[in-house]
């Protein structure tokens, strides 16, 4: 194994205060089992899974509630044993209504009988790896939830040579990502092989911000003797953002609209290489994961190991409650993260963390016009111009933030981070590309009918 | 008329006890208005400067451009029922900037006119900060001299320029005046530039502005800009240095007719448009490369003004019509957007 | 003396025929036939080229109408008056066609519904729904921002003081717009002549209902029962059917939550 | 009362310079000094009636087709007529005019009120449009050109208004777009001020339309 330092530089970025200190050093407690579990349908990049189970039914934890609606989906599990009290359609993360699937637990927290550890991973087929990943509703646990089969699937003819474990977590205040680099290194270690194992990867990068020194010892020591590289990233944000990372450490820029696999690279979070291990080492497919709860409105900050579907609620109270009533919730870290309107919302699959903010640290903007100072155009690192988009998108001209590659954007929010303006850019991006979308979709069906 | 009067909402007071918005939910915290309190704290080293040189009138006209700006800002926002007020401090801003950019006898009126065109015609009749194409202080400086040119080029009382060329021909005339003057009647060069001339110049013994004399207090000005990241380091130093390189270029072709390229830096408004008012955010490219060509452009045309056109200064001409080309410089100086144009893509 | 002038009339008048001459020959071969009833006809049309009829303006759809034979019955704005005219220069059967106006389905404003947090950012329905699914706590309910208010060709709605947008029947040309725009899918086209609605769209049960406005439908079927088959339950939500008569306004007072109003064809009577 | 109606028209609400905003190239570069303004009014005005006159007596033998060179063509001569006329009339007059005189032939209003007015309406009312028109646009140029004069020459028609310093810039080419931008702000807010007073709804010209610039609240 070699240590080296990142040796490429994206333009753009920027250095938010990290404030990872309250729970960076915290070990990972377990959280107790919520009265009531909401398993929502939709933790996933693609199709929604299509619940299979009614109302009534007993299920074992690791029991499958709703199977992949598609090739780009994936199954969900009961996080423990217990009765389906109900199949709702629930407000997601993101405030829209999906299916839902309420679970009381009998507190046995019983596995299903048919999960059992398979044979030796290193014998397996790298197609067998696949099918049991596939079938433990493994996702992309970094945040976007892109299932992560889809990824180690790739299509005939392309190779992919590297493989990026990403453990920088360049978002403020979450740990969840590093504690478990401590705590759980070697599972990540033989979760980090098995993916190799499948991509045949011939160079294997292990990826960590310098802000996380346990993490980096905790993993070298795991790393020894290999031939795998840890590289060392320069605290910055969006380094953890794909694209990025990929840049950072290989020096290629994947193309616009592409995969990381168009430049035979692919990134795998050290969260989901860990919940590859358990499904493929231990045989249990993904029913919790580390959640980071933290900001100055909790009690008592803490990283939980909590079921997918423990309410939002839960989580606070189990912190300590609130110490006020917060300014701001936030599902994720502070610059990607979703805002909720309450704490109704439960964990899925790709809830890194839950953000209190107070009053006085939640910036109410009410934005002015833009100053052209240019501090976006320097932050983005996809090197756009948020400034103009900013003012295209407001005066409603979409296809011309199309023409300024709007549909790079890939929301990171270090333009509205930067702008002395208090611009909503982030916004007006997202507004534009969901029009886009909307408009791309409308032509090609145009195009086939 | 249904139309909603802000373009993003304020926070309601009462009720919800809790905010929702698009991400990011952190930021730098900095603001607008902290830019504005940045760039007055940095001309004040100037301002001091201006007090010790020309005493009462910097201060006189300073106070007077300032109050007058504001003063226009408020009335025009009220008037043009715009809702947000004074508080971003940039008309204070324009305010300094005009006065430094006034010779000390200017009457106090023209003052106060100058700083109405430039607040409300430069700046609101364009939409208000952030819309206005050209640097408002720069607008109401050259409407004034080209309304009042008599008052706008009658300087103060330095007698220090050379003891040669007689008293009363230099006492109302910038150095930059006097050499157009004189090269213009067929005469030598007017005066020895040297060791202690320089030191003076630099210190700000000499005619001119009010603020713009002491190049020692606009770079201390300058450097804090610099180091609180206010302005970026791409328009002073390429301003400066084109001037520097065609003004050697000019003394090594021709040296009896053209000083040391030094004068040129030290003399007339270079320093402080290279600071202050080529770097105003609001008029000048968001790139950096855009910046960059941008400096050059005004070094480029401030030197031909300087050594060839009618006026003997031409910093605030070669800014303003720079101004106009920002649009074009950040058109042309758009980054290479990641992941597209380094192998030519089939769409 | 005359002569003078002579010579430049001779030059001038010279100019002036061959000038004419060539004008001539060009209107003569170079000219673009137009159909003059497709003139005629966009003459007809109200000229507001909204797009209701799906053609990309009034001309256009004059030209479909004659080239294609576009069906009559399509202008929204220029209703059964144009319709007829329409029909009757094109020498076809009229059809029956009544007026139809923009309804918002939604009657929560900011004394009546709750919001579940401040929202805080770009003041347009559709960015606004991307953040938490909007700030209304019921998420079916309108925003209040004026997506539809700008959109409208006729200045039609208006967004009250208390956060909700309300047509005005007589300004509605129906031409769909704002039922395009509304990001909650809450406006309906509906016909001018109807006068009772259901101002809620809450696919909610009643309890949840209940706890985020106070004027929505919380399925208690009792209108039902009072207006025969004009109103039908869709789960736990009161639709009117606009294709059956309903004239009796029992209805409107059997509602516990006065969520059925009476709007008539100028104004909006509350119940 | 029509011809009434027609004839004030042009001095407030259809004024061919500030409510039709037409005629800029003159009203902008000819307005240095009330004189030159009346001058040029005068004579836009002249070739004005007569145009009309002309052309609603031919508009009805005039085929569509060829309706604009035959416009231009019967304004050419009342041009001509006028550029001779003043210069051996009134030929300083013709002489700090300039160019702006044979300009006349190219002038928005002129052609304008020719398609919009008299091709539609008889000889009897096109004058009364004619006469309108000319005197608003002369009344137009001698507003703007006052100002100009007497804040950049501290003269008005020649004679000294006072002692003061002048801004020089007021007579320049900057100070003639200022002006007349200043006075159209002026004139759409009385217009906004008066349309809300009486309870109608402002309908700015189009060129002026508020409803789609956010500088100031006004348009709503």
């Amino acid at each position: 194994m070699k240590t080296r330092r990142a040796m490429f530089r994206s333009k753009g970025g920027v250095h938010p205060a990290s404030r990872k200190r309250a729970t960076n050093a915290m070990p990972v407690e377990f959280m107790p089992l919520s009265k009531v579990l909401f398993v929502s349908m939709v933790q996933h990049m693609g199709a929604p899974a299509r619940p299979v189970v009614k109302k009534g039914d007993a299920v074992m934890r690791g029991q499958v509630l709703g199977e992949a609606g598609g090739y780009v989906s994936a199954p969900v599990h009961a996080p423990t044993s217990g009765k389906v009290i109900a199949i709702s359609e629930r407000p997601t993360q993101a405030g829209l209504p999906a299916a839902c699937v309420e679970i009381e637990p009998d507190g046995e927290d019983r596995w299903d009988a048919a999960r059992q550890p398979g044979p030796d991973w290193k014998t397996m087929e790298a197609k067998a790896l696949v099918e049991r990943i596939v079938a433990a509703g493994i996702v992309g646990m970094g945040g976007a939830g892109f299932p992560t089969h889809v990824k180690l699937s790739p299509p005939a003819g392309k190779t992919i040579d590297t493989l990026i474990i990403n453990g920088a977590e360049c978002e403020p205040y979450l740990t969840a990502d590093q504690r478990l680099m401590v705590e759980a290194a070697q599972s990540i270690w033989t979760g980090v092989q098995i993916v190799r194992q499948i991509l045949g990867a011939r160079r294997l990068v292990m990826a960590i911000e310098d802000n996380k020194p346990d993490a980096i010892q905790a993993m070298s020591a795991a790393m020894e003797g290999t031939d795998a590289e840890l590289v060392v990233l320069k605290t910055e944000y969006p380094q953890g953002a794909e694209k990025q990372l990929i840049y950072a450490v290989t020096g290629r820029e994947v193309p616009s609209g592409g995969l990381p696999m168009a430049v035979g690279a692919l990134v795998e979070n050290v969260g989901t290489c860990a919940a590859i291990y358990d499904a493929i080492v231990e045989g249990r497919p993904l029913t919790e994961r580390i959640v980071t709860v933290t900001g100055a409105m909790v009690r008592t900050p803490k990283n939980l190991r909590a079921r997918i579907g423990t309410p939002l609620a839960d989580l606070v109270a189990f912190c300590g409650g609130m110490v006020g009533l917060p300014g701001k919730i936030i599902c994720g870290g502070p610059m990607m993260g979703l805002a909720q309107g309450s704490l109704e919302a439960a964990v899925t699959k790709t809830t890194s963390g839950v953000v209190l903010l107070p009053h006085q640290a939640v910036q109410q903007f009410s934005s002015m016009p833009c100053i052209s100072c240019g501090r976006c155009v320097s932050a983005c690192p996809m090197r756009l111009m948020p400034n103009t988009l900013g003012e295209m998108i407001e005066a409603e001209d979409n296809e011309g933030a199309e023409g300024l590659n709007v549909m790079d954007c890939i929301e990171c929010g270090s333009c509205a981070y930067e702008c002395p303006a208090h611009r909503p850019l982030v916004q007006h991006m997202r507004q534009a590309k969901a029009e886009i979308t909307k408009q791309r979709l409308k032509k090609a069906t145009a195009a086939k009918g | 008329m249904n139309e909603p009067v802000e373009k993003t909402l304020p926070i309601a007071a009462k009720e919800p006890t809790w905010l929702a918005s698009s991400s990011p939910h952190a930021h730098s915290g900095d603001s607008v208005r902290k830019i504005m309190l940045t760039v007055i704290i940095a001309l004040m080293p100037a301002l001091a400067a201006a007090g010790i040189f020309f005493g009462w009138d910097a201060l006189r006209l300073t106070g007077v451009c300032i109050v007058s700006c504001v003063a226009a800002e408020a009335a025009t926002r009220k008037l043009m029922r715009r809702d947000k007020g004074i508080g971003d401090l940039s008309a204070v801003v324009t305010g300094l900037l005009l006065a430094f950019n006034l010779p000390p006898a200017l009457p106090s009126w023209m003052a106060v006119v100058g700083s109405i065109v430039a607040i409300v015609i430069a700046k609101q009749f364009y939409g208000g900060l952030g819309y206005n194409p050209f640097n408002p202080a720069l607008i109401g400086r050259v409407l004034l001299l080209i309304s009042f040119p008599v008052a706008m080029t009658t300087w103060g009382p330095w007698q220090i320029l050379s003891p040669a060329a007689g008293v009363d021909a230099i006492t109302t005339a910038t150095p930059l005046g006097l050499v157009k003057t004189t090269l213009g009647t067929g005469q030598p060069l007017p005066f020895v530039f040297d060791g202690d001339t320089i030191l003076q110049f630099f210190m700000g013994a000499k005619n001119g502005c009010i603020g713009e004399v002491s190049v020692l207090a606009l770079l201390i000005g300058g450097m804090y800009l610099l180091w609180r990241r206010c302005i970026s380091w791409q328009v002073p130093v390429f301003y400066i240095g084109t001037v520097a390189v065609f003004a050697t270029i000019l003394w090594l072709a021709d040296p009896t007719h053209n000083y040391n390229p030094l004068f040129h830096i030290l003399t007339g408004g270079l320093v402080l448009g290279a600071f202050f008012m080529a770097t105003d955010m609001v008029t000048t490219p968001v790139t950096k490369t855009g910046l960059m060509f941008f400096g050059i452009g005004c070094g480029v045309l401030t030197m031909v003004i300087r050594k060839w056109g009618g006026y003997p200064e031409g910093v605030s001409f070669a800014i303003l019509i720079m101004n106009a080309f920002t649009p074009l410089l950040n058109r042309m100086t758009r980054p290479r957007v990641f992941g597209h144009g380094q192998k030519k893509k089939q769409a | 003396m005359p002569f003078d002038i002579i010579d430049p009339t001779i030059i001038m008048g010279g100019v002036g025929l061959s000038c004419g001459i060539l004008l001539g020959v060009a209107a003569r071969f170079l000219t673009v036939t137009v159909n003059p009833r497709i003139e005629a006809l966009t003459a007809l049309l109200p000229g507001v080229n909204c797009g209701a009829c799906g053609l990309p303006g009034c001309s256009e759809y004059a030209r479909a109408l004659i080239m294609h034979g576009a069906k009559v019955n399509l202008c929204k704005p220029g209703g059964p008056k144009t319709m007829r005219q329409i029909a009757v220069f094109l020498g076809v059967e009229p059809v029956t066609m009544e007026r139809q106006v923009a309804l918002v389905l939604c009657g929560g404003d900011d004394k009546t519904a709750i919001r579940k947090f401040c929202y805080n950012g770009i003041a347009d329905c559709a960015a606004a729904a991307l953040v938490g699914g909007g700030d209304k706590a019921c998420g079916y309910g309108c925003l209040g921002l004026g997506s539809c208010a700008r959109i409208c060709p006729t200045e039609a709605i208006e967004i009250t003081h208390a956060r909700l947008a309300v047509i005005h029947p007589e300004l509605c040309i129906g031409c769909g717009q704002c039922v395009k725009a509304c990001p909650k899918k809450i406006i309906q086209l509906v016909p001018e002549s109807r006068t009772i609605h259901v101002l809620c769209r809450s696919k909610d049960r009643g309890n949840v209902v209940k706890k985020n406005c106070s004027i929505g439908c919380i399925g208690c079927t009792l209108c039902t029962k009072a207006a025969g088959n004009a109103i039908k339950m869709e789960g736990a939500l009161a639709v009117v059917d606009y294709t059956q008569p309903l004239e009796n306004e029992e209805a409107i007072t059997k509602c516990p939550q006065h969520t059925i109003i009476k709007r008539s064809g100028r104004k909006e009577v509350p119940a | 009362m029509r011809f009434y109606k027609e004839l004030i028209k042009g001095l407030w609400t259809e004024n061919p310079i500030f409510r039709l905003v037409l005629g800029m190239c003159p009203a902008l570069a000819i307005t240095t000094s009330v004189m030159n303004a009346i001058g040029m009014g005068l004579a836009a005005t002249f070739v004005l009636i007569c145009s009309n006159i002309a052309i609603a007596a031919v508009h009805n033998i005039v085929p569509s087709k060829v309706r604009i060179p035959c416009y231009i063509v019967i304004i050419a001569t009342f041009v001509t007529v006028v550029d001779l006329l003043m210069n051996a009339y009134l030929h300083e007059l013709h002489k700090s005019l300039g160019i702006f005189i044979p300009l006349i032939v190219v002038n928005c209003i002129i052609l304008g009120r020719a398609e919009a007015f008299a091709s539609k309406n008889g000889v009897w009312l096109s004058i009364a449009d004619g006469i309108g028109m000319g005197i608003g646009f002369t009344l137009s140029l001698i507003v703007v050109s006052a100002i100009r004069e007497i804040l950049g020459n501290a003269t008005l028609l020649g004679y000294a208004v006072g002692h003061y310093q002048v801004a020089l810039l007021m007579v320049l080419p900057p100070g003639g777009f200022l002006t007349l931008g200043c006075l159209l702000a002026l004139m759409n807010h009385i217009q906004a001020g008066m349309a809300r007073r009486s309870g109608h709804a402002y309908v700015p010209p189009p060129t002026l339309d508020c409803r789609h610039c956010a500088i100031c609240k006004w348009g709503e």
